[in-house]
């Protein structure tokens, strides 16, 4: 994970995997990311929409496997630190109850070159969204709830493993 | 976020086998099931695949046909073996971002 | 420019294209960016380095052909918003001098799902690049300076031209 | 950022031509020509060739075989034909972001 930039060698990078209950804008985590030496900074936000799949929504609460989930959002940075040179990789998500609008993850890369912050980025969110062990509740307009993602049993979704990742490649 | 504890047998006949597990299910496995979590006694050298057969027989508890299932906070494929004091969990499909 | 959301029809995108002398930090423009239909936020941001091509850079200022630069980066905005379903395109390039560590450039897009996002951004700033007449001046530890990018005559750099743009592709 | 105006005649002899442009020459190409802005006479008819031709006579300011060149704070090709009043940008290459 040691990583040689153009000038002198810097240490390994910053990283940070975190589920929190707080908003993710008052973590102070995301203040300083990076070094003089990081030209670019990439932060994508998940945000809470009004809106799924066509049905209003007007509430949501996200579940988490605690302990897994830090582990394997740890573990999908940790990858991201070692394929491509970056400097931080700072990503947060909340749990808990979240209103309409409210950051659901944050995710802050910074590195020397911007090709590397975009890849890094696109590979920590995909990957997030299929290993996280993350469950998302969501109340709608008319009153009705129901956890997304959820089929039927007789639906049969493909299992997931470690093994069975999204690409790296952004479409 | 794990909830309260239930300390149930999933399956009363079970508990001539000599290994215990905690389960924990989330999200929508946990509403199906009535609970987040309960302890299964099984026979030594039972896997992951036999656990989940268990647990089918939890009323309300749809499972697909072959649920994605975590040991001890990591994936683990159906024939993953069990041991004395795993915390096996089914991780119904994930929803987070 | 009118875009249809999943749930009745959005407004067209907001677009805004600034070049300013102030940190871009302190703009309001990046304060609220998007609307309860956009589940994705990427911010992009240029920050100056402390390096650049193995030479230790002490000061640097950006000059601009600045209504040129600024109808340019709307353009770059309007193609990005037709191209992309995007909720905002909110971009600004600082000019004059700059610190280390200061932001050059920072580019926030919102937009109902992340792919448009990574998508409208990377667009707009391979092509923010290319085609807005900016210049960076650098300043070394040794004392010299030279403007960035400025080959030798010799060198006979490829015309620039509107047909003459990065590929939107990121690699 | 447009800096200090300067009205100067590149190439003398091209003042009996009938059109004046206005010169702007950014980045390297300014400190290079020693001014960032200048006006020249050119004969109607002339493209944005004929000015580079006639830039190329100005001490100091070497320009590649084609430089990058604004009519009016748009790009134009070496064979866009000037007007009276035309603002005339040489862009060096960019380097923005």
């Amino acid at each position: 994970m040691t990583r040689t930039s153009e000038v002198g060698t810097r240490a390994s990078p910053m990283i940070h995997a975190i589920l929190t209950e707080k908003p993710l804008e008052s973590l102070e985590v995301f203040q300083s990311v990076g070094t003089s030496a990081d030209g670019a900074v990439l932060t994508f936000e998940g945000r809470v929409r009004d809106q799924n799949e066509g049905r209003r929504v007007t509430g949501l609460a996200y579940e988490a496997y605690a302990e897994m989930a830090e582990r394997e959002l740890r573990g999908i940075c940790d990858e991201a630190a070692a394929r491509f040179d970056v400097g931080a990789i700072i990503t947060a998500h909340r749990v808990g109850p979240l209103e309409i609008g409210a950051l659901s993850v944050r995710i802050m890369i910074a590195a020397p070159h911007r090709a590397e912050c975009y890849e890094a980025s696109r590979f920590v969110i995909e990957e997030l969204k299929v290993r996280v062990p993350i469950w998302k509740h969501e109340v709608y307009a008319d009153g009705s709830a129901r956890w997304v993602g959820a089929a039927p049993a007789d639906a049969a979704p493909e299992p997931l493993s470690p093994g069975n990742r999204a690409s790296e490649d952004t479409p | 976020m794990e909830g309260r504890l239930y300390h149930r047998e999933a399956d009363p006949t079970s508990t001539i086998g000599p290994i215990r597990v905690r389960v924990l299910l989330f999200g929508v496995y946990g509403e199906m099931g009535g609970t987040r979590e309960c302890r299964v006694s099984l026979p030594a050298g039972s896997r992951v695949a036999d656990i989940v057969e268990t647990l089918r027989g939890r009323p309300g508890l749809e499972l697909p046909e072959q649920p994605v299932v975590a040991v001890n906070q990591a994936y683990a494929g159906p024939e993953a073996e069990l041991s004395e004091g795993d915390e096996v969990a089914l991780i119904p499909p994930v929803a987070g971002g």
